[in-house]
Parts: C-alpha cells; structure tokens; sequence
C-alpha cells in the first residue's frame, strides 16, 4: 500500500480529479497549501511597499491506494498537471503499513 | 426633463418656481447621495459577492474605477451633452465643465448644483453596471478608458434623447427614474461586452461559486436603501410624488422577493439567499420606469413580472444561447427594465397630476402609449447595442486588446492584475 | 397615534393640517430609508456576524425573507389591520390592500403613504428581530410562513392597541418608538419560539464560534445609523422633538456601550468587540420608548440601565434558565425594551410639549403612569406569548413540523437547506 | 461659528432667524446621522480591512471605541468647552452635561440639540481618526482613556478657537468643514503617538498583508456617502451653498482616484484598488476645508494636489523618516487636509455671498488670507502636537504603559487582548 | 514509532479529540481538507446554474505515537468516529524514523 | 530520501524559511493546521459564554530532501523556530520511496 502525495498548481485539480475518477480512483483528499520552489512569486503593493509574495498558492492531493495502482495513479497525475511551466509541482510515493475503514473496520488491502 | 418637473412641482409641491425650498433641497441631497452609495458600496459588493474569489477584488475595482471615472467625465462634459441646449439627439457644448452654471442657480426649487450630482450619479451607475456583464476578462485600463467615453457617447445622448430635451422626450415617453435610460442601457451594454470579449475560461464546465452571496446581499441591501433616492428622487423634490415612488419602490421589491423564492422552490425545490436578492434587484429595476406612476396593483403586477422575466432570463435564456453575461447585467437590468418600461403603459393610474405629458394623458390610449414605449425601448436599445460595440473597439485599440491574458486568467485578476487578495486570512 | 401627531406638530413645527411640508416630507422619507436599511443590512448582518459560519448565510436569508415577506403582508392587510377603524383590540379591512387611500392624502404635514412605509418597516423589522433566538435549526419555508401570517395575527393588533387607536393608546401609554410594539414583541416571540422548537445540537457543550464578529459590528454601526430615522423619524416631522430623540438616541447608546465594557471589564478581566456593540444596541433598544421624552440625564440613566440589564439577561438569566435563546433577541431586546418602556415614567421630562396625553401629563403623577407603562408591557407580553404559540403550530402543521432533520442541522443550514455558503475562499 | 452660520443662511435660505425651519432641519439631522456613520461603519471597515487580519477586530475596535467614548466626552463636557462663552482659547463649563440649553432652543433654523449631535459626531471622528497611526500595538484600556482625555484637553480647545468664537475664528481662517479642526488634527496626532508608541514589531521588514481590500473599499465607500453630511452639512442648512458644497465632494475625490490611479500606474505599473481608495479618501480630505468655497476648477485642483501630496507622504516620507504611521492617518488625513487648507486661499471663489469674514473677503488678498490660513495650520498643530505628547503619557501612566507585551503583538491583538478573531471559517 | 493519519467527518472532531485527549493521547494536529469518495456530495444551485460538489470537507487528524499507543488510538478513533453512513473516512499508519521535539531538542521516543 | 514533517509557530515561519532559503533548502510546502498538545490555549468570550480554546494556530512544514540534507535541515529548523516555550512543535522524519517532479517526468534524486 503506498500514499502518493502530488503537489500541482490549483487550476489543474479540476482536470486531474476527473481523470483520476474516471481510471477509478476515487479516493483522494485534498489538501489547499502554499509552496515555496523555483517558481517565482508575483510581486504585491501595499500604500507604496512592494514586497514579492514568495509562498504560491498549491494543492496538494493525497492519495492511497494499493500498489499495483501507483503506476497508473502517477501517470494521470502526470499527464493532467503538467503545463510544462515551472512551478508544476512534484510527487512522492512513501510507503503505508495499513488502512482501516472506519464506517467498516475492514483493514488492508480493501479498506483503501 | 425639466419642462416635466416643473409641471410635477407646480402640482404636488407648493415651491414657487425661482425659490429655493429647503424642503425639496434636502431631499435632493440626500436622494443624490443614496445614489452615490448604490455604485461604489451597494453594486460593488453585490457583484464581487457574486464573483468567484480570485475575481472579487477586481470586480470591486471594476465597479469603484467606472464611477469615479463615470462621475467625472459627467462634470467635464456629460452634463453639458445631456442638458444643454441641443438638437433632437444631443446636447450643446456650451456647459462643458459646467462653464456657466452659478451654484446660485436653481432647478426648479433647489440647486441646479444638486440636480447635476444627481444626474451624475445615474450616469456613473450605468456604466458600473454594465461590468457585471463582463468580469473576470478585461484588462482594468481597458475598462477605465471605455466607461470614460461611454458616459459621453453613449449615455449622454440617450439622457438627453429621454430626459434632456430631445426627442423621445417630446414624444412623451414615460420613464420615471431610468428604466431605459439606465438599466436597459446599462444592461444590453453587458451583454454586447461580453459578446464582445468572449466568455471566461473554462465557462459552463466549472463550477464558479460566488465568493460570498452574504456579501452580496449587504450589496442588495444598500441597493434598496440607495433606490430610494433614486426613485423618490425623481419627483424631484419631497412631494406627494416623491411619497407614492418612495411605497412602490418598497413593496414591488418584497414581492419580487418572494415570487423569486417562489419560482426556485418550485423549480429546485431550493430556496436559495441569491435568489432572494436576486428578486430584490429585479424588483428594483422593473418598478424603476413606473415607481411615480403605479399605485400597489400596479406595484404588484410589476414585481410579480420583473421576477419572472427575470428568473427565466438568468435560467434558461443565458443557457439558450450560450453567452456569459457573468453577474447578469443583461439578465436583470435589461429584461426587467424593459418588463417595466413597457408594463408602465398598461399598469399607470389614469391620474392626470401624475402622468407625464405623452399619448395615455392626452388621450387615454394605453395602447398609443405602449407604442411610444416600444418605440423609445427600441431606439435606446439600437443606440446602446452600436455606440458600445463602436466604444469597445476605440479602448481596446489604445490598450492593445481588452482582454487579459490566459494566464491572468487563471491566476485571477485579483492578483494577477491588482496584485492584491480579497481576504487575507 | 395620529391624533397624537397632529399634536405634537401642532407645537414642534409650523405645518398646518393639510398641507404638505417638504421638510417634514423629506425626513419622514428619508427616517423610512433609514429603517429599510436597519433590517436587510443591519440586522442582517449583526445577527449573521454572531451565527457560526455554517449558518450565517441562512440568518441572512432568515432575516431578509422575514423582512420582504413581512413588509408585504403590511401592505396586503398589516396596515387596515392595525391603523383602520376598528375596535379596541384591531382595526378593520376597509383599506386591505391600501384599498381607499390615494398617493394625495396626507398623513399630517406628509403622505400617507410614507406613513403606511414608515410603519411597514416597523412590522417588517419586528417579526426579523425574533429570528434571532431561533437561528441554526428552523426549516426556511415553515418561517416564511410564519412571519407572514405573525404580522397579521400579533403584529397589527399590537399595534392597533399601542398606536392605532386601541385601548391601550387610550390609556395614555408612553412608547415613543416602540419599545413595546417592536422590541419587547419581538424580543418575545423569540424566546417563545426558541422554547417550542428546542436547542440547538450540542448547545452549551460546544463553543460556538461567531462567524465574524467585525461583520456584526458593521452591522452595529448600520443599525445605529438607521435608528435615528426610527427613533427621530418618530416624531413624524423634522421638528424640535426629532432634535431631541436624535440626540437622546445618540448618546444612550454611547453611554450603553461604555457600560458594557466596564462590566465585562469587572467580570472577565477583557473587553471585547461584542461587549461593545452589545452595548450599542441594549442601549437604542432602551431608549427606543423614551427617545423624545427625556433629557440628557435620563439618556444617561437609560443607557446604563439597558446594558446592565441585558448584561444580565445574556450572561446569568439565560444560564440560569437554559433556553437557548442563540442571538440574544429576548435577552437584549425585551429586556431593555422592558426596562426603557417601565423607566420612561420615572425619566420623562415633565413639559406638555413632549408628553402625550396620560397620567403623567394629567395629573402628574409618575406613579400613575407606572401602572399604565406596566399594563402595557404586561398586556403586550400576554398577547405576544398566546400569538406567537398559535401561529407557530399554524405554520409548523403547514410544512410537516418547523425544525429541520439532525443531519441538516450538523451540516449546516447553508449547505444543507440553501445550497450556498457564506464565504468560499 | 454662529454667527457666521447666521450670515450664511441669511444669503441662501429662506428661513428667519428664531424659527424652525423643516428643510434645514432634516438636512442637519439626516447630515448628522450620516457623519455617524463615517466612524463605527466607514472609518472602522476602511482601517480594520487595511490591517493585518490578526489585529483587524481591535482595529475595528479602537474605531468604535474612539467613536462611543469620545460622543459621550463631548455630551459631558466637550461641548461646553468648545462652544460656550469662554476666551480666545477655551469655551467655558456653563453647559456642562448640556446644563442650560433646552430641546426647543434653535441654533438658526434648527435645534440646537442637532448642533450639538453634530459638531459631537466630528469631535468623535477625529480621535478615530488618530488610530490608524497606531493599530497593532496598544492597549485597548489605554486607548479607551487617551480618547476621552482627548476630545477635552485638545479637540474641545481647538474647535473653539477656530470655530467656537476663538481667536483664529476671528482672524478669518477659512475652514469649511474640518480641514484643520478635523484632519490635520486627527493626524497629526496619530502621527506623534506612532512615535512615542513605537514601530510594530517586524514593520519593514514583513510584508504586513491588509484583511481585505475589499472591504476597505466598502469602508471607504462608505465614508465618502458620509462625507457628504460631514460636508453639505456644515452649510447648516439645506441651502444652495449645501449643494456647492455638495456638488465639490463628489467631483475632488472622483479626480484624486483617478490621480491616484494614474501615479501607481506612472511608478508601478500596476492600479490597486487600495490605490483608488486612498486617492478617494485623500480627495476627501483635501475638499473639507474647502467644499463650499470652490467651483469645479477648484474642486479640480484640490482633488489632484490631495492625491500627489497623499501618495508621496505614503510613499515616500513615511519611508524617509521611517516612523511606522500603521494607516497612514498622518500621510492621508494631514498632509491633503493640510493641502486644502493651504490651497483655500488661492482657490476660493472670489463671491462675498461664499466667503466668510476675513482678509480674502476683506480685502481681495490671496495672500493676506493665505497668510491666516499657515497661522492656523502651524498653531493648530503646535496645540494638537503638545496636548497629544501630554495626553498619551497621562492615559500611559493611569494604565502602566500604553503598549502590549510583545507576545500579545505577535500572537495578535484580537486573540490576545480580546479574545475574539476578525474571521471564523 | 508511527503515524496515524486519520480522515473524518467534520463534526466529529470534537468527540474523537475529548476521547484521544481523556486517554492521554495529546499531541495531535488537525487539518482541514477536502475529501472525495464513495459519499455523494450535494447539488448547489447558481442563478440556475446546478451543480454537484464532489469534494466535502473532511478533517484529517495527524497523531504521531510511540509503536505500543496505535493500537489504542485506532480503536478510539474507529469508536468515536463512527457513523456507520457512508463517509466516514479512513485511517492509515504508517512508519516515521525520527521525532525531534524543538523546544528541547529531545529526540525519539520521548520526543513524541 | 526523507520527508520532514515540522510543526512550528506560524509566527516562526518567516524566520525558518529565510534560514533554508539561504541554506539552498528551497523546495517547501506549508500547511495551516491546528495543533494540540501541551500548550494550553487561552480562553475566549461569546456573549458571557467563557471557553477555552484548545486546538491553537500552527504552521506545518514539509520538506522533502535527499538524504545528505536531512542533517541540516533539522538543524536549521530547531534553531529558528525555537522560542524556549511550551508549544514550539516537533519535527518528524520519514522514509519516502520515489520523487517525481511533474514539469520534466525527473525521477529519484534529481527531482527531490
Ligand atoms: N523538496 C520539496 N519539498 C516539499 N515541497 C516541494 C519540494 N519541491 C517542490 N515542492 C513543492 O512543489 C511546488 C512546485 O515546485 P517548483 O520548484 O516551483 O516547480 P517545479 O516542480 O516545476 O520545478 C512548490 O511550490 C512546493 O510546494
Ligand atoms: N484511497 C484514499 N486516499 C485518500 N483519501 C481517501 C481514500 N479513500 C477515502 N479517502 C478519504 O476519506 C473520505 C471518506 O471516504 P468515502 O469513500 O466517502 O467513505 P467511506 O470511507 O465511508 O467508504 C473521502 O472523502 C476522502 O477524503
Ligand atoms: N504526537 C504528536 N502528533 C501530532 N502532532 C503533535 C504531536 N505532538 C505535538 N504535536 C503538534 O505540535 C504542537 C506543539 O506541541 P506542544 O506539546 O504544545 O509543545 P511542545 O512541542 O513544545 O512540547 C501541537 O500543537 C501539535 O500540533
């Protein structure tokens, strides 16, 4: 069982959602954060201070699923959020040891 | 216009004409700057709540920018192509920068100073309501350099066509407080934008929720309060007049309200707060043309019908053909305001010190009336729809386009262009 | 009460009985607007800023929809029911629909219709103050239905009683603005209505978190704007008794807000931006019944009273007894709607140019006018009480019971019931 | 002011000296209430969104405080200080507690009650004034007596010496509504307590993000509908100079927007919405001293130089000398009141009708009255300057230091001191 | 030692933590996050524009605990968590090498 | 490759990340959550209603590094978002798998 994290610009969740759906991978939890990478922030004004805003709004999405879905899963998110711009974001793949339902207490394998 | 108050006046106030009258001064002021809070703090957090919150702050800008701009492009030459002595379509130049107008002068039983801030605020409002149509595009330089010459070659005339002298005017149209003038003219304004500049991205397919209807509904709520001025106003001075546009303007919002409720907890079994306020507006708009001219059925039948065509405008006629009139500009202001502007021949009590001079008070016929409102809605509409294509394509020219760019877009114009958020948490 | 404003202006301004004054037109105007404003925007968002987010949208839409469906039932029959001739309890049918009142009639130096909007706020707003106790599980529709059918049923004959000639006007009760009508009426259909339809989930256990409490204080700030036309506006003409309920209604609340700052102060060490608009709006609420009948001292007197009371109503009665009474309408307006209508016999001015006819005036005697203050209130409460039990099984039996499902309530009634939220960021 | 408030309306208005006039008097009472709500609603949005959103509801707080604790300052004493028979400096204590003056007594053609409410609204607007120096940082105990010392040690003594019969009222200083008496006054004051109080930890160095734009536009929107009771109403009556004064504030600051607008785009290339405000806030303040006293070209000029003068201080002085002004109360509120005070001389219309007594209207001289006008500046600000270094140490010294700890900055006023968040999602 | 990522409905958040906190388990950290899954968001209505929200807000609870507290955690969460509709969420544990406390600079097992 | 997951003060934020910008440590994703732990919260007022207020404001960093950085890293985040008073945070270690970086398809070492 692995957790994949993607880090992607929030404009394109919409897109990655509904490729990810449609592959069936239904479970994901989404996550509004902010970034700090190569990309370079906007500058802001405030009564005459301008200062760069050097965090950029991201989403991060977190999904888990069983392994022989990982391939697939990176490969749509990687289709779906690339712009080819930078500050397209990244994703990792860790290891989980076990999942647990909770509407079911079912664990494992079909809890995911 | 003019000729008109004054007979108003003679009738329904007990001014001396060439008197001041603290009466009527009072109640112009403050119906003027009613007026003043509808566009800057009324209309403005009405659209930005309806805006996506990337949008929000622009849209707010979008609305504060065309009233300053709207305002004073009224004061340096508007006035003087709307009121001064003209032709049958436009004004002279003779009160450009309001060159030869004392503040010792009167309108009537108050200061021509104020009646001139008063028409301003019609003016500014107008253009500001047209950016409904279009946020979420438009480069903000843009827009600032449109409404600039829009308020003179677009709304002066059609001020001066129907209030100023000219000839709807003579032809004895009935337009209490604006229905043409302002919100159909503002309104198909929006809609030929936004046909204009296209739709925003991703239009249809994504869900645009609005920053904050609670917002947008303090924004309805000054609306209402503002209209008042603008309506009540319009009898131009504290009158019997002033008294009847004051109830109508209350009771054919409430009940617009509540048939809008009504339609969508029949069609979604939902009732939403948009939907509310969104009656509320159109209530507003529709009693606008017939506010001094109906008494409570008239205010009924106005507010039952303005939230109807409304309704069915935003619901099905947008979807129809596929245009993005974003906040509903056209679908409010233009539907509702054409609903009333025509109703008024049917619904106007048959009071001689109320109507105005025009076919229904010189011979009864509501049907010559009607003609003459048809008429006077057409030719407004063919003015607006070619002098705003014509204004578009001037500003867009001198800024290199009128759109933003794709990127801005999707960033939202907030920061993208303003560099600036809407909430900072 | 229309024989008592012909005798006030009989002395306060230079108006003769039928004739139109447009200073007095203009201020009875303007003082409608300003309480327009009070309901959609200021109430509305005073009591949305102190709901948690996930119902703040729905106490906009609660209060709006009362204020539009409230204002229309005045004009449908509100209005013959509380201000036509009728009998001691209620007024009659003849001007259902304003049916036999023409745009010309003057109610004193200014239109009836005016009049008949001023009041209609004064329903409108009534029936919007008890959603307060009752935010965050009441089904939309069941109060909507509600408000309308409370306005004929509780409403008018109160005010028929207190101001439209019923026995209680006879009396000689003092109520300048409304402490009874309004804010005791209100206030006390909420804690009945809070107590029919129970807690909310999770009611003293759970914090419940005001969405926004600076939106509350801009609602504060609205409501303070807009009573001025409410209490001043209740002098029925731009005279020197408006001058003096203007100021009274200018300083109790100043002197109200101090007050609840030092209590909180004394009792928890901090003083917060709710204590202080709190306080604000005890001390309008207290000096609402008494705005043209004191002087300074009694302002002073009123607005320390009313922040104490309510002080107490909030922070121990409420405890003590366990209703949940969510925004403090009873706890803030009866009770200092209470003890301003109770304290007025003690602090009233004694010049016969302010007082209406009764004890006090007549013989004198404050004690006298005590017991008649205190009949009032009694009478007012009972009949509120009875009213508001029937009408709410009236419209709970309408719409299959007034409280909505478990699951809606922890969702949330914006999501849940209208489908929006007050902010999406 | 009286007597020149006689002369004035002895021109413009029809009313007698010694009776009650409805017109005048609605004017001023709906002028007062709208000077109202410049504090608790307009200056509180507009500073509390330019703040940082973890110190936005003290801000909204130090706002409404000022505007609760100075109103009833002004009752108690502040009143008679600056209006009662005294010397050239200070008003003496006859109308303690308003002690002497009856709700029938007029002030012209109005009650003197609204007079007083009036000129009580200005006293309490301009200590609010002086917290957008210094949000961020200081007690609220502290600021709550600061305020009340304030309004009766410096502003009370200032309004009599230029409007209260003192001595640079009788040199002939011409302040129409406030320029020196109000702004120059309230900023200045801000700007010495900035400097005693301190920078804000991390000023320079953090991007300090403003809660919301957005809703500082609705605050300023907002004052600027208030402003035209602020400044109309300061004709005290509604006369034609009300409508000149009128028709000036809304034409300057629509041109300082868009001065504003056209200097961000000049240095940054980029128009904020915080830009436009700002210039709208400055044009504002530069008309004050001058709105009844100037034609369009004035108006024109005012609201240009207001802009330029507004943008540099914020821009470049402030950064010059380094003193953390937080909202720039002295950037905007002195330096464009200090502008139109100044420019006055040279702008005023050249018509005895307009101008007060003085050198201008005396003798034609620009200069001469330019000369009375730097007087009252310079003394003006020594007095504000002084009486605000000794009022900040008393109210300092009462509560053991004027300034929060260090943790309770970092981890926000709200939380820290009042336990309450501007937002709760 | 591990970290238990749990997802759950909103409104019961309070009842899991008073649970977690009454036996011990303090250190927890709570984020606000946007879940998509096998529930059914609702429909919201736009000026007639209807559409569904297929992401509904969840609360995803981060506990990091020593190897023998998991067991005990799990089972709070799974008891007080529990609506038996669909929606519940799910938990996941998986390993965490190193816990560094940053006030004192304790490290490992007496650092969490 | 390592993630660290570290729970600081959000007023901290400004400082930490200066620190790692500097120290070339530039790729971080920050998250507002709401912490409890020791530290006890302050209490608020609604309407004469006292509460405490247990869950306070923190900021979550999470860094991905290769291993080499995983050293420095920590330090420089125990230097600066020290303050010496309960409710600091913590920092967490972990194993991640596979770094993706969605712009180019790099995988492993180069994209981290
Ligand atoms: N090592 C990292 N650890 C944590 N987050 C990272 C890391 N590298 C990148 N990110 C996240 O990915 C986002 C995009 O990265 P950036 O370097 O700007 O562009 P790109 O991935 O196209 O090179 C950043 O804003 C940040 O949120
Ligand atoms: N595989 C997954 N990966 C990430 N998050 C998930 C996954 N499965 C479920 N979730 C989260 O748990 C929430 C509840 O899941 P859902 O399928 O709706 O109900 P249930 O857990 O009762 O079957 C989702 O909204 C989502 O946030
Ligand atoms: N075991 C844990 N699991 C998850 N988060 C934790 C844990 N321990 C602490 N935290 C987070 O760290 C924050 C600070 O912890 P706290 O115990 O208050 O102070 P300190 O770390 O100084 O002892 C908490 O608010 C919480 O967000």
């Amino acid at each position: 069982m692995k957790k994949i994290e993607a880090i992607i610009k929030p404009f394109k969740l919409d897109e990655v959602k509904e490729a990810l759906i449609e592959s069936d991978i239904t479970g994901i939890t989404v996550n509004e954060v902010k970034g700090h990478g190569r990309q370079q922030g906007h500058t802001e004004l405030y009564r005459g201070a301008e200062y760069v805003v050097d965090f950029l709004p991201k989403v991060k999405l977190e999904i888990f699923v069983n392994d022989e879905f990982v391939d697939k899963t990176v490969e749509i998110i990687l289709e779906n959020a690339r712009t080819g711009k930078i500050g397209d974001g990244k994703i990792f793949i860790s290891h989980v040891e076990e999942a647990i339902r909770i509407r079911t207490g079912e664990r494992g394998h079909d809890a995911v | 216009m003019l000729f008109k108050i004054l007979s108003i006046l003679g009738i329904a106030s007990f001014a001396f004409a060439g008197e001041l009258n603290t009466g009527d001064t009072a109640w112009m002021m403050i119906s003027t700057a009613l007026v003043l809070l509808m566009t800057p703090a009324g209309l403005a957090m009405f659209y930005a709540g309806m805006t996506r919150s990337k949008n929000a702050l622009n849209t707010t800008a979008m609305v504060a920018g065309a009233f300053v701009v709207g305002f004073s492009a009224w004061i340096i030459a508007g006035y003087s192509l709307a009121f001064s002595d003209g032709n049958a379509f436009i004004g002279g130049l003779k009160n450009i920068f309001l060159n030869g107008i004392s503040w010792k002068d009167l309108s009537g039983t108050y200061p021509t100073y104020v009646f001139i801030a008063f028409q301003g605020m019609f003016a500014a409002i107008t253009v500001a309501i047209a950016s409904g149509s279009i946020i979420g595009r438009m480069k903000y330089v843009t827009w600032l350099i449109f409404a600039f010459i829009w308020i003179l070659v677009v709304y002066a005339p059609i001020a001066h066509m129907v209030w100023g002298g000219g000839f709807l005017m003579n032809k004895g149209t009935l337009d209490f407080a604006g229905g043409t003038v302002v919100h159909m003219n503002g309104g198909l304004a929006g809609l030929v934008l936004a046909i204009l500049i296209g739709k925003r991205k991703g239009y249809g397919r994504i869900a645009f929720k609005p920053m904050s209807v609670m917002l947008a509904s303090l924004g309805a709520a000054l609306l209402w309060f503002g209209w008042f001025g603008f309506n009540a106003g319009s009898a131009f001075g504290a009158n019997a007049i002033a008294g009847l546009a004051f109830l109508t303007t209350a009771f054919a919002p409430a009940i617009a309200a509540i048939t809008w409720m009504i339609l969508e907890y029949i069609v979604y079994k939902r009732i939403t707060l948009l939907g509310a306020i969104s009656g509320i507006v159109a209530g507003l708009v529709g009693i606008t043309p017939a506010a001094g001219f109906v008494n409570m059925f008239g205010a009924l039948i106005i507010g039952l019908g303005s939230s109807i065509i409304a309704f069915w405008g935003v619901v099905w006629l947008k979807k129809k053909f596929g245009y993005d009139d974003a906040l509903d500009a056209f679908g409010v202001h233009f539907l509702a305001g054409l609903y009333g502007a025509l109703a008024v021949a049917f619904l106007a009590i048959k009071d001689n010190d109320l109507l105005w001079d025009g076919p229904l008070k010189a011979t009864g016929s509501r049907l010559a009336q009607f003609g003459v409102q048809l008429e006077s809605v057409v030719i407004v509409s063919i003015y607006t729809a070619i002098g705003t294509v014509l204004v578009y394509y001037i500003a867009s020219l001198i800024t290199g386009g009128a759109r933003v760019s794709e990127e801005e877009e999707i960033e939202g114009l907030d920061e993208a262009i303003h560099g600036e958020k809407s909430i900072n948490l």
